[in-house]
């Protein structure tokens, strides 16, 4: 019962939030809703029994992904002003974006009341770190590889990137 | 060899902050204790008087063209007998820096340094200090320096009585 | 001819050869007959020197400024003040042999010099302090004793102390040589010699208070100024005497808001490096204690606001009442150009009638004509020292412009001859040749008739540089008109004979030059009734200008009497409304000289109470001077009109009305300043001179010396100068009336009778009645035309 | 129904007890703080409020409480107001996870000396301290002021470099654990505490947390003679002071971290284990302050690099050779 | 049972629809980036959603690696912005409507 009402009030809370986060003219204030939504968001995976995820998520979403947002966001000083010089839309600019999300909305909806088997309520389950790790290590252990390499390919390709010219070109002269 | 530096550079600091701990800090506890003051601390100034007992200001003015801070102000005057003095003098003690270069631009040795610091008040006029409150009744450092009597007129000697000169000249005597 | 000036003719005349020599490796040409400190000078190499002066010449007596000549017709050690410079020349300052003959000068200089810098007024801008720096000399190795004097008592304006002299001579080339002072030499032998009086007393001499100026150290000192400041303590700037018309460039230093020395400042083009007495002494007026320095509204003490509010609302009302003759601006020759143009502009923004900008009609119909048709051949004082021969009609020096005499003096000690024609017992300086003749049978000589008449033409007609004098007091329109007519009918192509018009006031000139053609007379204006509302702008009629009781009798028909004003005249008294003003110290702006010369000058002091000596300042911190309420004339009538502007958009605009002031926005105080542009002379015609009524005579008013003008009334510093009046006649004349030498006699003249002691003057003209106006006869303005008197005895002394 | 209050009472009991504890020591460690400096610079530090200035915490309130609460021109007025808080509330969120203390039988009853013994503990200390960083970025970027800003992004980059090697530097003592939970964790440390059984995972994490707690060495982002102050330089009053208890309340938190993951918790003879604990934390507390007196500031070039190229291979090297060693063990 | 499947189907629906809102309409690079992470996580509400439904702990580790891609992608969409930056001085998209570099 208390999970239910919980459920209900997090998504409301992860709904206001994200809507505010993505109407906002100022970067820094889109990043701070959209913590307050992934923090909703961890607590609702919580609720559905993933406790090791919700950890992860406050700690890799809220505690390094928008951090790096926020990095980025004060090394440019991106002002308002300077941001949404153009950005502002008007109502007639919304329009089509308004049109497209809300046929995606009715679709989905349509599709998720079409099968019967969606109606059906949530379980209380709980997946233990314990079952998470042996699973992940035994069924999934080619994947957490790639996704190894992949990351370490991002870093060096963030590195190289985000290198001035000025870096750059004294590495060249280096080599 | 670089590494060992490193190392003991990284931890020497650790051996001294401890030795620290248990020594006798160096801290003089201000109101408690009083510091005993070098002789040629510079603090609060005062105006002496000569050896003869007289003031030696003589309001030249030097000491508040040398003071940076434009701290001295006052006004000269003339005496019956010729003598330059201070009308008033004043020293704002709340701009003084506490320089002493006014001392040093004093050629009559009037205006002095003490090692007196204790100036701190909460009513500024009362650190805009006059020439009564300056003017103390001995030679401060230097007991035998008169200004009037080497100065070379007459002020406090008829002229060609002080020391180092001769006696007036007679312009009507063709006598060598 | 006539656009030719005559500074561009002077410098024309010059053809120079320009020799080229090397100072320390730097390589100038200088004219012919420079030295080489003069050469060095000019590259910004100090030559220590003490003999030398710019005005005074060298006499090499000081040894001080040894250079070393390399190359030239005599090398080796030289004193650079002699040595003229020569083609080729190569000339070293600073190395040894030199520079260690400089010390030893320094170290001898200094036997006997007390040491008394810090109680010496001279501290601070002493020469003998600098060149005893640059000399390179410091520690007296001398044992024996120093020299001692005993001091004179030389009067209240200069204080001497003789232990401070080097024996430079200066002193004694300034006051007797330049300034032909007689009492006053050098006495004694050897290591004794003494300079001063031969005893005690006041120095004679009009110019004696140059001796401070000039004297390299602390002997001589102005004892007005003594132990009030240090040099380096006073504020100073720029500016010019405001006390006669020849412009003197001074330089006057103030301190805790008070005025409290005049120094001469250097103009070579009019008063070289000196100023008079009067100049020098009389600057009270500015910390008179009775300076008005509240606005005031009947007696009511109000803000200048206020005052300026209720002004414009006046003239408004006044106009609107009675129309704009209604209302009358005054303004006068003490105020500034700026002053006296922003009046006209005044009455021009309120729809009034032009403004009179000088009470005296007729000093200034004489200032018009030497404004517009002297014009072209204005004289300079630098013009009539070089002169062969100066005419001096209706003009004594002393008392009208005494730099003026000093310059006569300077012609004649290079050989030139002065003539003076005048009724009064006229004292130069220096020698020349006196006639005196009584005021309207001076114009009659002017109109080139008789014997002297003849005389006088071939004098002008033989003269290389024939300068005329003239007097505006005493000539008026019609004098002027005939000398300006003679000046024309002896000037020739190749040399044209000057003049130099001596006017009353500091801005007269510059006054006439601004008044209108539609201007007319103040009190023609006021007594037609029609003037409802007078605002005097600096100036006093009932004390400059005659008919004195006439203007009294108009100011009872006014409804309002506005004054602004910084001197305590009595007009302010009577003013409904009255605004402070600042004198010339206190304020920035222009006045153009006898000779046509823009003259600027700057603000020196900020108006306030000043402190009196020994006077505690005030413990407590206040944003508030007292009596700083006083503002410059310009800046109240910008205000009243709503319009400020800074000063040179202000000139841009004045220049634009006057194209003859072209020279005024690139004018800078402190330079020599240029001439109003020439304007083109007007017909001439020739007045009537009056009849002089039977058994009268001749009323001749002439400023007192100290005293005469405004500003001197109110200089305390002067009162030791100032002299009792009495009335001055011939000894015949007196025999004739049955006078003896110190009776009292009663004058009856147009201003009133008058009681007074008969003084015998032997150098005065038959005819004639010579009073010194003063403030005791505040009636007797000179400069009123001709007028006449009838003297009988006065009873009993006293 | 009866027990349920009583565990409610229990509950609000320890989060009593925890946060006036707390409170209490971050107050007395900046007394301690400034007077073992003091001492260590042969100074007194401070000595004039009470007894050997006994009462200067009181007297810090007072005046911090009494000052004007300033807000700068053109500040962003929201985010300056709750920054200092998030610092300060983060710091003692943690406490929620951390046992001080075995079960104890209170009236009957079994009570864990611990608010909350979460299954992941350990993550959850990872994310709210991650959390933590939001309170100097925020204050940093609101105060509009160049230093803060400055400040702020330092503190960030910090942050982000250091929790890496935080994370990853307790795998192995989960992985010797073989739980999150920290009461687990202590519990494995009966025989011998991690710190003897892992050294470098106990330095690396020692080097961490004082990069966490943005002390010296590591105290960039506040740097108070290059960037007067840095993220806090536009606050006053109490709101300095929020992020002034913050930050030891952090101390005594992190202390405790430590105390738990190497220390051996509450563990150790002859005393009662929540001396033990005490002791341990404030021995903790004493390192951090003595390193404070002893080191000097890294540079930032300095800081990136001991951050990235020394720490982060050294606990990835670490955790395969302690998973190697474990397996071999069996 | 908490609550029927399709409630937390819509509401990541909804979350889906606000991240492409955000993509579409605003012009400033870091905006849309937050935008692409908006979506994922709704994505991930889903897989965590469905293994709960299902009782696998399989979708959880499908948001496992969903976030080790976000972090991939983040790390180069910012390092792209700051690039850009460098290069135009700006993040508004509609100044990189260039095809030359």
């Amino acid at each position: 019962m208390i999970a239910t009402t919980m459920f209900y009030l997090l998504g409301a809370v992860a709904l206001g939030a994200t809507g505010l986060a993505i109407i906002q003219r100022n970067p820094v204030y889109a990043v701070i809703y959209l913590v307050k939504s992934i923090f909703a968001l961890a607590l609702i995976f919580y609720l559905l029994g993933a406790p090791l995820l919700a950890a992860l998520q406050v700690i890799v979403y809220a505690g390094a992904i928008m951090v790096l947002f926020l990095f980025v966001i004060m090394m440019l000083e991106v002002t308002p002003t300077n941001a949404s010089t153009r950005s502002a839309p008007g109502w007639m600019q919304w329009a089509p974006v308004l049109f497209l999300t809300l046929t995606l909305v009715v679709l989905t909806l349509v599709l998720i009341g079409l099968d019967p088997a969606t109606s059906e309520g949530i379980p209380r389950w709980h997946a233990t770190p314990r079952d998470f790790g042996y699973t992940l290590f035994k069924e999934y252990a080619l994947a957490v590889k790639i996704i190894s390499f992949q990351l370490s390919f991002a870093a060096v390709g963030a590195f190289h990137v985000g290198m001035t010219e000025r870096r750059r070109a004294r590495l060249e002269d280096a080599s | 060899m670089h590494v060992i530096r490193g190392i003991r550079g990284t931890f020497q600091p650790f051996w001294v902050t401890l030795r620290n701990m248990f020594r006798k800090p160096v801290t003089i506890q201000y109101p408690e204790e009083k510091q005993q003051l070098p002789e040629r601390y510079r603090a609060r100034l005062i105006l002496t008087r000569d050896p003869d007992g007289a003031e030696r200001c003589v309001a030249c003015h030097l000491c508040s063209a040398a003071c940076p801070v434009d701290c001295i102000s006052m006004q000269a005057a003339e005496a019956e007998d010729g003598r330059r003095y201070a009308a008033w003098f004043r020293i704002n003690f709340t701009r003084c820096i506490f320089c002493g270069l006014c001392t040093e631009a004093c050629p009559t040795l009037a205006i002095q340094v003490t090692a007196d610091f204790e100036l701190a008040g909460r009513d500024l006029l009362k650190l805009v200090y006059e020439k009564e409150d300056l003017l103390v009744d001995h030679c401060g450092n230097d007991n035998s320096y008169n200004f009037y009597r080497q100065s070379g007129i007459g002020v406090a000697a008829p002229r060609g009585t002080n020391p180092g000169e001769t006696p007036p000249a007679d312009v009507k005597d063709l006598m060598p | 001819m006539t656009t030719l000036s005559a500074d561009a003719v002077r410098s024309a005349s010059k053809k120079l050869t320009m020799p080229t020599l090397t100072i320390d490796n730097q390589t100038i040409s200088v004219p012919e007959g420079k030295t080489i400190l003069e050469a060095a000078e000019a590259l910004g190499i100090m030559v220590p020197h003490f003999c030398y002066h710019k005005e005074l010449g060298a006499v090499g007596a000081c040894r001080m400024c040894a250079v070393t000549v390399h190359t030239g017709p005599m090398p080796g050690l030289k004193m650079a003040c002699l040595i003229a410079v020569e083609e080729g020349m190569v000339v070293t300052t600073g190395d040894d042999a030199s520079a260690t003959f400089r010390e030893r000068v320094g170290e001898w200089l200094m036997l006997n010099h007390p040491h008394d810098c810090p109680v010496c007024d001279e501290g601070g801008e002493c020469q003998l302090q600098e060149m005893t720096i640059s000399s390179g000399h410091g520690i007296r190795r001398y044992q024996g004793g120093k020299g001692t004097y005993t001091n004179q008592d030389l009067g209240p304006f200069i204080a001497q102390e003789m232990n401070r002299c080097i024996q430079c001579y200066r002193c004694a080339r300034t006051y007797k040589d330049y300034c032909g002072g007689r009492d006053f030499g050098v006495m004694g032998s050897r290591n004794r010699v003494f300079f001063g009086r031969f005893k005690e007393g006041m120095l004679e001499s009009d110019f004696s208070g140059n001796l401070v100026d000039l004297c390299p150290t602390g002997v001589f000192t102005d004892r007005t100024f003594r132990f009030k400041s240090r040099a380096w303590d006073l504020e100073q700037a720029d500016s010019v005497c405001p006390h006669c018309g020849v412009g003197c460039a001074t330089v006057p230093g103030g301190r805790l808001r008070e005025l409290q020395r005049v120094q001469s400042g250097d103009n070579s083009l009019v008063n070289a490096t000196f100023i008079c007495d009067r100049g020098r002494f009389g600057s009270g007026y500015a910390n008179h204690p009775e300076r008005p320095r509240q606005a005031r509204q009947g007696d009511q003490p109000i803000s200048v606001g206020a005052a300026l509010t209720t002004l414009e609302t006046q003239i408004r009302a006044a106009i609107k009442h009675h129309g704009p003759e209604a209302v009358l601006l005054v303004g006068s020759d003490r105020a500034s150009l700026e002053t006296n143009w922003l009046l006209q502009r005044t009455a021009k923004h309120f729809g009034c009638r032009v403004p009179v900008l000088n009470a005296h009609h007729h000093r200034h119909q004489t200032a018009q004509m030497a404004a517009f048709d002297f014009s072209d051949q204005l004289a300079s004082l630098q013009d009539i020292r070089t002169s062969d021969l100066v005419l001096v009609c209706g003009v004594d020096p002393l008392a009208e412009a005494p730099l003026l005499a000093l310059a006569l003096r300077q012609a004649v000690r290079k050989g030139g001859r002065v003539v003076v024609y005048d009724p009064r017992p006229v004292e130069l300086p220096c020698d020349y040749d006196q006639v005196a003749i009584a005021p309207l049978a001076l114009q009659e000589l002017l109109a080139d008739s008789g014997a002297e008449g003849r005389h006088l033409r071939d004098l002008i007609g033989q003269a290389k540089a024939p300068i005329i004098v003239a007097g505006a007091d005493l000539l008026g329109p019609v004098g002027f008109q005939k000398v300006r007519k003679w000046a024309e009918k002896s000037s020739n192509a190749e040399r044209p004979c000057l003049m130099y018009p001596v006017l009353a006031g500091a801005n007269s000139f510059g006054t006439a030059l601004l008044s209108l053609p539609e201007q007319d007379d103040l009190l023609t204006r006021l007594d037609s009734g029609k003037v409802k509302m007078l605002i005097c702008v600096e100036t006093d009629p009932l004390l400059e200008a005659p008919d004195g009781e006439r203007f009294a009798a108009a100011l009872t028909r006014l409804e309002q009497l506005v004054v602004l004003d910084y001197l305590p005249t009595s007009l302010s008294t009577h003013a409904n409304l009255f605004v402070p003003t600042c004198p010339p110290v206190e304020d920035s702006g222009t006045f153009i000289n006898n000779e046509g010369r823009l003259r600027r000058f700057q603000q020196v002091i900020k108006p306030g109470q000043s402190l009196a000596v020994g006077e505690h300042p005030s413990r407590e911190f206040s944003l508030d001077t007292p009596g700083s309420d006083p503002q410059p004339a310009a800046l109240l009538l910008q205000r009243l009109i709503g319009r400020e502007l800074p000063l040179a958009e202000l000139h841009r605009q004045l220049v634009l009305e006057q194209p003859r002031l072209a020279a005024l926005t690139k004018l800078k105080a402190g330079e020599a300043g240029s001439r109003v542009t020439p304007a083109v002379a007007r017909p001439q015609f020739i007045d009537q001179l009056p009849e002089q009524p039977v058994q009268t005579l001749e009323l001749v008013v002439s400023p007192a010396r100290y005293g005469g003008d405004l500003f001197s009334r109110y200089a305390p510093k002067l009162e030791p100068r100032k002299r009792l009046p009495c009335f001055y006649l011939h000894p015949d004349e007196l025999q004739k009336h049955g006078l003896k030498d110190g009776d009292n006699a009663v004058v009856e003249t147009d201003f009133g009778s008058f009681r007074l002691s008969v003084c015998s003057q032997p150098g005065m003209a038959a005819g004639c009645v010579l009073v010194e106006s003063s403030a005791a006869f505040p009636q007797l303005i000179p400069g009123a035309g001709f007028s006449y008197c009838v003297i009988s005895p006065g009873g009993a002394n006293e | 129904m009866n027990e349920m209050l009583v565990t409610l009472a229990l509950i609000l009991g320890k989060l009593l007890f925890i946060f006036g504890v707390v409170l209490f020591m971050a107050a007395y460690l900046v007394l301690a703080e400034r007077k073992i400096l003091g001492r260590m610079q042969l100074r007194y530090g401070p000595n004039r409020v009470g007894p050997f200035g006994l009462m200067q915490p009181l007297a810090d309130v007072i005046k911090l409480l009494t000052k004007e609460d300033f807000v700068p021109a053109r500040a962003d007025k929201w985010l300056f107001l709750i920054a200092p808080g998030i610092t300060a509330v983060t710091a003692l969120l943690v406490f929620a996870v951390i046992p001080f203390g075995p079960t104890q039988e209170i009236f009957g009853q079994q009570v864990p000396l611990v608010v909350v013994d979460l299954n992941i503990g350990v993550l959850y200390f990872l994310g709210v301290s991650s959390m933590a960083v939001y309170g100097v970025v925020l204050g940093g970027w609101a105060s509009n002021s160049k230093y803060s800003l400055l400040g702020g992004v330092r503190g960030l980059s910090q942050m982000v470099s250091y929790e890496l090697s935080l994370g990853l530097s307790l795998v192995p003592v989960i992985m010797m654990a073989r739980s999150f939970s920290l009461t687990d964790i202590v519990m494995a440390q009966q025989s011998l505490p991690f710190m003897l059984l892992n050294p470098v995972a106990f330095g690396v994490f020692f080097i961490c947390v004082l990069a966490e707690s943005n002390r010296i060495p590591f105290d960039l982002p506040e740097a108070e003679n290059e960037l007067v102050g840095g993220f806090h330089t536009e606050y006053s009053g109490m709101r300095f002071g929020l992020f002034f208890v913050g930050e030891y309340i952090n101390m005594v938190v992190l202390g405790s971290l430590v105390t738990v993951f190497f220390l051996g918790g509450w563990h150790g003879p002859w005393l009662p284990p929540m001396l033990w604990f005490l002791l341990k934390v404030l021995a903790v507390c004493a390192m951090f302050i003595w390193i404070r007196a002893s080191m000097p500031r890294l540079r930032y070039d300095q800081l990136m690099n001991l951050g990235w190229k020394v720490l982060l291979p050294l606990t990835l090297v670490n955790i395969l050779v302690t998973g190697a060693v474990l397996l071999g063990l069996g | 049972m908490i609550v029927p499947m399709e409630h937390l189907l819509t509401l990541a629906t909804l979350l889906f629809a606000l991240g492409l809102a955000c993509v579409l309409v605003r012009r400033n690079l870091i905006m849309i980036l937050i935008g692409v992470e908006i979506m994922i996580n709704s994505v991930g509400l889903v897989l965590v959603g469905a293994s709960a439904f299902w009782q696998q702990v399989d979708g959880q580790i499908m948001v496992l690696i969903l976030m080790a891609i976000t972090a991939a992608e983040v790390a180069i969409g910012l390092a792209l912005v700051v690039y850009l930056h460098q290069q135009k001085k700006s993040i508004d998209v509609g100044i990189f409507d260039e095809m030359r570099g």
